[in-house]
């Protein structure tokens, strides 16, 4: 009997969600359509072209995801338009875990007017949602995904602007010996894919320019009080820390080296502790830190435009939520430079040929953003300039020579 | 004797008490190597971390005695602040059986006062004096965060018990829980649409600025005892104090332990158990509130998040303690504090393996003493 | 009367804060965007027309008087008119005092985010319905009075008889209908409607997935691995009475097995599929039994705690240092190779959902048959009353082992699935907030059942997807959901019912004390 | 020794300070009826405990048929034969009656979870007898209409008859009965009496038990142990412990044999 009644509610669940999820399919289109690979997207008048976003709006990493979509936000309206075709972002809550980045990823794949997505945000996610939008030829833009694993797949669709640990930790560690003369490095991270892979890096290539590595610690991410760890730290009496992670954790850490036997040691970060958040966090405590970040001018006209719409828009500095404001801008805006690169309007409708938009998302050449300059690599790397350092001098981050 | 089914199996004679004395043989053996099983783990696991030690303290000798005062004081800071949290969960699973699972975010409530709190009182200028409020008078100041913190923590948590868990009181014993765990999903994302979810520094007074302190010089390098450390566990001590007393002699205190021992019965003797439980939340919600600000005033640090980690940990200091036992839930939270910052250390193991140190005490103190370290140890069961 | 007066104000004023809440949140906005994509604008942005949040007031003003109403009968239709009119009036004056300090943030400029953050100018204009503040603050009270006296009027219109008489129609309808079902269910085609019953459910599974589209496969096959979960979970809570708060960790065992024996990285071993599937299996069963020989002893929330730290030491393991190179550490493990079926690679979305089906079928099939058993009675005594299940023979610390074994099995099987199925597995998907999912959905749907486990699942991991529209509110919906149903379902949604054995048909054998008793 | 089934040798138990159970001598023969009494307190659920296995006594041992008991757990001391009762009863609640004799019938089964999840012949078996040796025993207390509802929710009587037939189920040699007719109205207890008495005569279980209605303890024992303060004062046929002057004591009180007296003289004229 409890199998009649569970029959029930099965199939009206079924018939339910079946009704809510439904995929259209394309018209007639010019001869662009019939050669590509995947087909066109196709734009009816008054229809918008979507970008997606998978991002963690929920849970504990909250603030990445909602920021760099606002960025990206952003990024949609700059975007202007094609002969009357906007754009908008469609940023879907991935929790950074790839099941949530394979559920999102699918949702995306069965929206037709989805031509694009800038990301995923956390390397999981990603890794997980590679495959779903390779069958399907949608290309992505990741801001942040920096796992070097996620291009050596020979993904066609995966691209990002972020940096590769590899970049970022060997000059990094470069930076530190030879031309800040450190010899003694204690390094730590947060546990993090991101912040391990960049440590694991900087302590290789520090012991290899001749350095010494004192300690190498983790901490676990999301808490506030490190000073245990940074007293044993400490005790090895270290010239100066490295650590990679993010602002949340960073900020915590300079203000504790105070308090805990390292006034003296100097702080080195990476682009995950860059932005004014750490200032207003650390405050004079944080005076003399460094961060690794993408090559640009940091303070560009563009640049300051964006802070202020930000502002006006969602009343926070930007850069306050997360590092990765200016890099979710970047993502999204590189995408549409692409999109309005391969999109052809016909008949009062507009086409995008996936396939084409694919190649024009890995061919991006030379695309200026807030937080650098980005030229795709065959492997889908955009970010492959020496890195930039930057210190604070009386509270703002100034370029380091 | 002509029915064909019980046969095989009703076995008769001398042949099935072989058969039964077999059985409980095996089951003997069974019992019997379980027995031999957990002392043996303890061993094992004792005699690992000694050797750890000796190797660590004596063999490398890596760390002087001022790394390990650091230690010890952040080990004693945090632990007070996880005792204070502990003992919310203790009052509330003493009274109703039940884990407060939102307690943290109560307790997050408490904390984003604080911050708020302290900020109006930073816009707050004092006329003629080139200062704001917060700074001519800190001492105010910080008294009405606390009251403000503790004010919104206690109503949070009377409202808590009012709506998700009054009703459920008869209810299977797991419902409350999940009610709970919603509660807290619920509270956690209402404080990030709220408040955006964006970390944030508290702005201390300047005689509590972060970072500072009294100096002690141990062979040759001096060890920072930060104000705000300090302040927190002695606060938090005097706290917990306060409450033990309130519970051993108020007459709520007897109310309370009255429910907790038998509802029923505590209501023939004519205590209000609703009122009386309602108390309960609003005292253990107070004591997070008090946690929350003290969190901001020492860590600084506050955001959505900030109560799901502690409260874990709180719990697990109160388990350790045992759970519904108050000064329980002191030593255990003090230990755990403890163990998290000289543990790793001591042990020479990375701090990132802290949390699983702090659950493998955890195990091994709850094989040996199922109920905590203060638990009352329930005998084998009256029948 | 001036009783039910005073409590109508107080459901007012408990509205009000709920309002407030909502605005302060913009939930009005998330709602009057809901709306305008109904009434067909294609991209409204995230602040649309007024008229939008005029209706979202309007929707408020009469649930409000709807709620109004509630449990009052007896009243004559003036006063409840009047009932409702107060409720609405209250709530409505609340908002308006919010209006007007909302009025009073925008025409003085204050910056107010820091502390609100949703409160910008545009907002606060938007709630205003773009008026001037105090007309918008006139609008807002009118809006809330009307569409709550019209709430009352809907509330006693269909309290007359004629509308009750109408529903009570349809409900017999349906009743008359669903015993039809039963009787022929039962009547001598019994064994046909069941083949049919099942025949249809196996023609629903298989034709669906290929018409649905990849996403509610997705979906629909990770609501299926939850239901493995939740039958493994329910041997452990729902029939042995253990409470096990770290489950996820024997998922995570699975899911890993299955990583690191089919992923290029870090050991490229290449078993293929099957082989690591089984000694997932084996190894989630093995470290339930080495998890429950040294904690036996432990009853309640002790069990419940130590067993959480139990997963979170296996997921701070996998993601540390000190195993990085064996697990991949905290990149998790990628490129996991999907599996073959007699040759043919066996790897889409649909497939999936094929085997995840197969998969739910045996874990609900080995849980039935345990459930029905000597085993299974066993589990239930212990968890009924432990010390008298011992004195009544049952071996207990055996059972209540074999029990954290079995469903620990269960959990290594939804793993193995998993992991293949995302091409990739790190430790952060084995989080505490796993383990809790899987207990909730074990408890909503109603424990101890696989019908209330499945719909259980559907709740936990569908409605999240279904939420998806509430964009951020999506959690905060989602917990005061699981809050409610808690409220107004404490058995769950479908709670079990205890199996029935009628009696022997051929002559119960007779006691024979030869037999019967071990005496010489 | 050839007759006797259980025999309790110099048994002590002591918590903290108090000596529950002081250094007690029984031997219960087979098939006979043998009563444990005593004021409140005196020890004798403690002595039941120690006989069963919830408790380890200081002192002394525990033949059951032949075979010492010390140190053996609950579960194998029953599925030697040897299963009881609660004073205040302790039924599986939330499980059918059926559910709960079945239960009972555990240690008399062999079949394992595998069998379960294949279908053994085996399994099918056992489940089928299982079933009808339920509604046998059921039908034996009088309950086999109540077979399929929650036992938590029958009548007292009801319950207390129940556990009787859980404890039965497991085939037992020698039966427990803790205060079998407490809070039970005469025309129960007489039932129960019946019960129990029938017990033995149909399938020669050894039966004790503690009980405080004189009626029921007089009418069936075959043999009466008295104990006061853990200590074991008389045993006998009913008819002497009616006349011992210490149990006398015991129960009324110093002095309470000359009260006795009197009231039987005053009964006499």
């Amino acid at each position: 009997m409890k199998a009649m009644k569970f029959l029930a509610v099965f199939t009206v669940l079924v018939v339910l969600l079946t009704a809510c999820g439904n995929a259209g399919s394309s018209a007639a289109a010019p001869e662009v359509c019939e050669t590509d690979a995947f087909g066109c997207a196709v734009f009816e008048e008054g229809d918008v072209i979507k970008i997606g976003m998978g991002a963690p709006m929920t849970g504990g990493n909250a603030s990445y995801g909602i920021d760099i979509s606002q960025g990206a936000t952003i990024a949609m309206i700059d975007a202007g338009n094609i002969e009357g075709w906007t754009f908008a972002l469609d940023a879907q809550d991935d929790g950074g875990t790839a099941e949530g980045g394979a559920a999102v990823a699918n949702k995306f794949v069965a929206d037709p007017a989805i031509v694009a997505v800038a990301g995923h945000i956390f390397s999981g996610a990603t890794a997980a949602a590679i495959p779903i939008y390779e069958k399907v030829g949608i290309p992505m833009l990741s801001p942040s995904a920096t796992n070097p694993a996620l291009t050596t797949t020979g993904s066609k669709v995966f691209n990002r602007i972020a940096f590769t640990d590899l970049n970022q930790g060997n000059n990094a560690a470069d930076y530190l010996y030879n031309t800040l003369g450190i010899k003694k490095l204690a390094v730590l991270h947060d546990g993090s894919d991101y912040g391990k892979g960049l440590a694991d890096i900087v302590a290789a290539q520090f012991v290899a320019d001749g350095g010494e590595v004192v300690d190498e610690q983790a901490i676990t991410p999301g808490e506030t009080d490190y000073t245990a760890v940074l007293s044993t730290v400490a005790s090895k009496s270290p010239d100066a820390v490295y650590f990679g992670g993010y602002t949340a954790e960073g900020a915590v850490l300079v203000n504790q080296m105070k308090t805990t036997g390292l006034e003296n040691a100097l702080f080195f970060g990476c682009d995950g502790t860059y932005g004014e958040d750490f200032l207003t966090r650390t405050g004079e405590n944080g005076e003399g830190a460094y961060a690794s970040i993408a090559p640009a001018s940091p303070d560009s006209e563009a640049k300051a435009t964006f802070n202020a719409a930000y502002l006006e828009k969602f009343g926070k500095e930007a850069g306050s939520l997360s590092p990765y404001t200016w890099a979710g801008y970047d993502s999204a805006a590189g995408l549409v430079v692409a999109i309005k690169e391969v999109a052809v309007v016909s008949g009062k409708k507009l086409y995008i040929p996936r396939g084409a938009l694919v190649d024009a998302v890995r061919t991006l050449d030379n695309f200026v953003g807030l937080s650098g300059t980005f030229t795709c690599q065959d492997n889908g790397e955009c970010c492959v300039d020496k890195p930039q350092f930057v210190i604070v001098k009386d509270g703002a981050w100034t370029t380091a020579d | 004797m002509n029915d064909p089914a019980p046969l095989p199996l009703v076995p008769k004679g001398d042949n099935n008490l072989n058969t039964d004395t077999a059985v409980m043989k095996k089951q003997k053996k069974g019992s019997k190597l379980l027995k031999l099983l957990r002392p043996a783990l303890g061993v094992v696991v004792l005699l690992y971390i000694l050797f750890r030690l000796y190797q660590v303290l004596i063999v490398q000798h890596e760390y002087g005695a001022d790394t390990w005062t650091r230690l010890l004081i952040s080990g004693l800071i945090i632990g007070g602040v996880y005792a204070l949290i502990a003992i919310g969960y203790t009052l509330v699973y003493g009274i109703l059986f039940m884990i407060n699972f939102a307690h943290g975010e109560v307790m997050m409530f408490g904390a984003y006062a604080a911050l708020y709190s302290f900020w109006g009182f930073k816009l707050i200028n004092i006329p003629g004096k080139e200062t704001n409020f917060l700074n001519a008078y800190p001492v105010i100041a910080i008294i009405l965060a606390f009251l403000i913190g503790m004010t919104v923590s206690a109503t949070l948590g009377y409202f808590l018990e009012k709506i998700a868990y009054r009703p459920l009181r008869k209810a299977p014993r797991l419902v409350p829980l999940i009610s709970a765990i919603g509660a807290s999903i619920f509270l956690q994302n209402a404080a990030q649409l709220l408040f955006s979810p964006q970390l944030r520094d508290v702005t201390n007074p300047d005689i509590l600025r972060r970072g500072v302190g009294w100096t002690i010089v141990i062979n040759g390098n001096d060890v920072i005892l930060p104000y705000t450390g300090v302040f927190t566990f002695i606060l938090s001590i005097i706290l917990l104090i306060t409450l033990f007393i309130l519970v051993q002699k108020s007459k709520l205190g007897r109310a309370m332990r009255a429910v907790a021992l038998d509802k029923k019965t505590a209501a023939l003797m004519g205590v209000d158990v609703d009122n009386t439980i309602s108390r309960t939340f609003i005292i253990s919600g107070a004591l997070a509130g008090a946690a929350g600000v003290m969190w901001g005033i020492h860590n600084g640090l506050v955001y959505y998040y900030v109560g799901f980690i502690p409260g874990i940990k709180a719990f697990t200091a109160a388990v350790l303690g045992g759970i519904g036992n108050i000064p329980g839930a002191m030593v255990g939270g003090l230990l755990l504090g403890i163990v998290e910052s000289m543990g790793p250390a001591a042990l020479g193991i990375n701090f990132q393996l802290k949390d699983v140190l702090s659950f493998v005490i955890l195990i091994i103190v709850l094989t040996f003493r199922p109920s905590g370290l203060l638990g009352e140890v329930l005998s084998e069961e009256k029948v | 009367m001036k009783n039910s007066i005073r409590q109508s104000i107080r459901t007012g004023v408990t509205f009000g804060i709920v309002h407030i809440f909502f605005i302060l949140i913009a939930f009005n906005s998330m709602i009057s965007v809901l709306i305008a994509k109904l009434s067909g604008i294609k991209n409204p942005g995230e602040i649309p027309a007024p008229k939008f949040y005029i209706a979202f007031t309007l929707l408020m003003g009469l649930w409000i008087g709807i709620a109004a109403l509630n449990k009052k009968h007896s009243l004559s239709v003036g006063k409840k008119l009047l009932l409702s009119f107060t409720t609405s009036l209250t709530t409505g004056l609340m908002a308006g005092v919010l209006d007007v300090l909302l009025a009073i943030i925008l025409v003085n400029k204050v910056f107010i985010r820091d502390f609100l953050t949703v409160l910008s100018f545009d907002f606060i204009k938007a709630t205003l319905f773009g008026m001037t503040p105090v007309m918008g603050t006139i609008v807002t009270v009118l809006c809330f009075v009307a569409a709550g006296v019209a709430g009352g009027a809907l509330t006693i219109l269909n309290r007359t008889e004629a509308v009750q008489k109408f529903w009570k129609n349809i409900i017999s309808w349906f009743k008359k209908q669903i015993e039809k079902i039963q009787y022929l269910s039962r009547g001598k085609y019994h064994l046909f409607w069941q083949i049919g019953g099942i025949s249809l459910l196996a023609l629903v599974a298989i034709l669906l997935p290929m018409q649905w589209g990849s996403y509610w496969n997705y979906v629909f096959g990770t609501v299926g691995l939850y239901v493995i979960l939740g039958l493994g979970l329910n041997i452990i809570v729902g029939l042995s009475g253990q409470l096990v708060l770290g489950y996820i960790a024997f998922f995570a065992i699975g899911a890993y097995t299955m990583a690191l024996l089919n992923a290029p990285e870090p050991h490229n071993l290449m078993w293929g599929f099957w082989p690591a599937l089984l000694l997932g299996v084996l190894l989630s069963a093995l470290s339930g039994l080495l998890l429950g020989l040294p904690i036996m002893r432990l009853r309640g929330d002790y069990l419940a705690i130590v067993t959480l730290g139990f997963g979170e030491i296996i997921r701070i393991l996998l993601k540390s240092d000190v195993l990085t190179n064996f697990t991949g550490g905290p990149r998790g493990i990628q490129n996991i190779k999907g599996p073959m079926f007699f040759g043919i690679p066996f790897n889409s979305e649909v497939d999936f959902v094929y085997l995840i089906f197969a998969g739910v079928i045996l874990a609900g099939f080995v849980y039935n048959r345990l459930k029905q058993s000597r085993t299974g009675r066993a589990w239930l005594s212990i968890r009924e009353d432990e010390t008298v299940a011992r004195a009544t023979g049952v071996d207990t610390i055996k059972y209540k082992l074999l029990a954290l074994a079995i469903g620990a099995a269960f959990a290594g099987l939804a793993g193995g699935i998993y992991a293949s199925r995302n091409q990739f597995t790190g430790p952060d998907e084995h989080a505490l907030m796993a383990s809790i999912n899987v207990l909730s959905l074990i408890i909503v749907g109603g424990m101890g059942n696989i019908p209330g486990t499945i719909l259980g699942a559907f709740t936990l991991k569908g409605l999240p997807e279904i939420l998806r529209e509430f964009a951020n509110f999506r959690l905060l919906a989602f917990g005061a959901l699981l809050v409610f149903m808690m409220l107004s379902r404490p058995d769950g949604l479908i709670p079990s019912s205890r199996p029935k054995y009628d009696p022997p048909t051929e002559p119960a054998p007779e006691i024979d004390k030869k037999e019967a008793t071990h005496g010489k | 020794m050839e007759n006797s089934i259980i025999q309790v040798q110099g048994v002590s138990k002591i918590f903290g300070g108090l000596t529950a159970v002081n250094n007690v001598d029984l031997e219960v023969s087979k098939g006979s009826i043998y009563s444990i009494i005593g004021p409140n307190g005196a020890g004798k659920t403690t002595l039941f405990n120690c006989i069963s296995g919830f408790y380890i006594p200081e002192h002394g041992t525990v033949l059951f048929q032949g075979e010492a008991l010390n140190g053996r757990s609950t579960d194998a001391i029953c599925s030697l034969g040897l299963s009881r009762t609660y004073q205040n009863i302790r039924l599986f609640s939330n499980l059918t009656a059926i559910e709960n004799v079945m239960v009972g019938q555990h240690p008399r089964l062999r079949e394992n979870w595998m069998d379960a999840v294949l279908n053994t012949k085996r399994c099918r078996q056992e489940e089928k007898i299982s079933v009808a040796e339920g509604y046998k025993w059921l039908e034996f207390v009088g309950l086999s209409e109540f077979a399929n509802a929650i036992s938590g929710s029958l009548p007292y009587g009801a319950q207390r008859r129940l556990e009787i037939a859980r404890a039965l189920s497991s085939n037992p040699v020698l039966l427990l009965l803790d205060e079998p007719t407490a809070g039970m109205n005469p025309q129960e207890t007489l039932e129960m009496t019946a019960l129990i008495r029938s017990l033995r005569d149909q399938f020669n279980i050894t039966i004790i038990l503690i009980e405080h209605d004189m009626h029921v303890v007089m009418g069936i024992s075959d043999q009466i142990a008295v104990l006061d303060f853990g200590n074991k004062i008389a045993e006998g046929k009913p008819a002497e412990i009616q006349k011992n002057e210490r149990v006398i004591e015991a129960y009324l009180g110093p002095g309470g044999a000359a009260l006795a007296n009197k009231y039987r003289r005053k009964k006499a004229s």
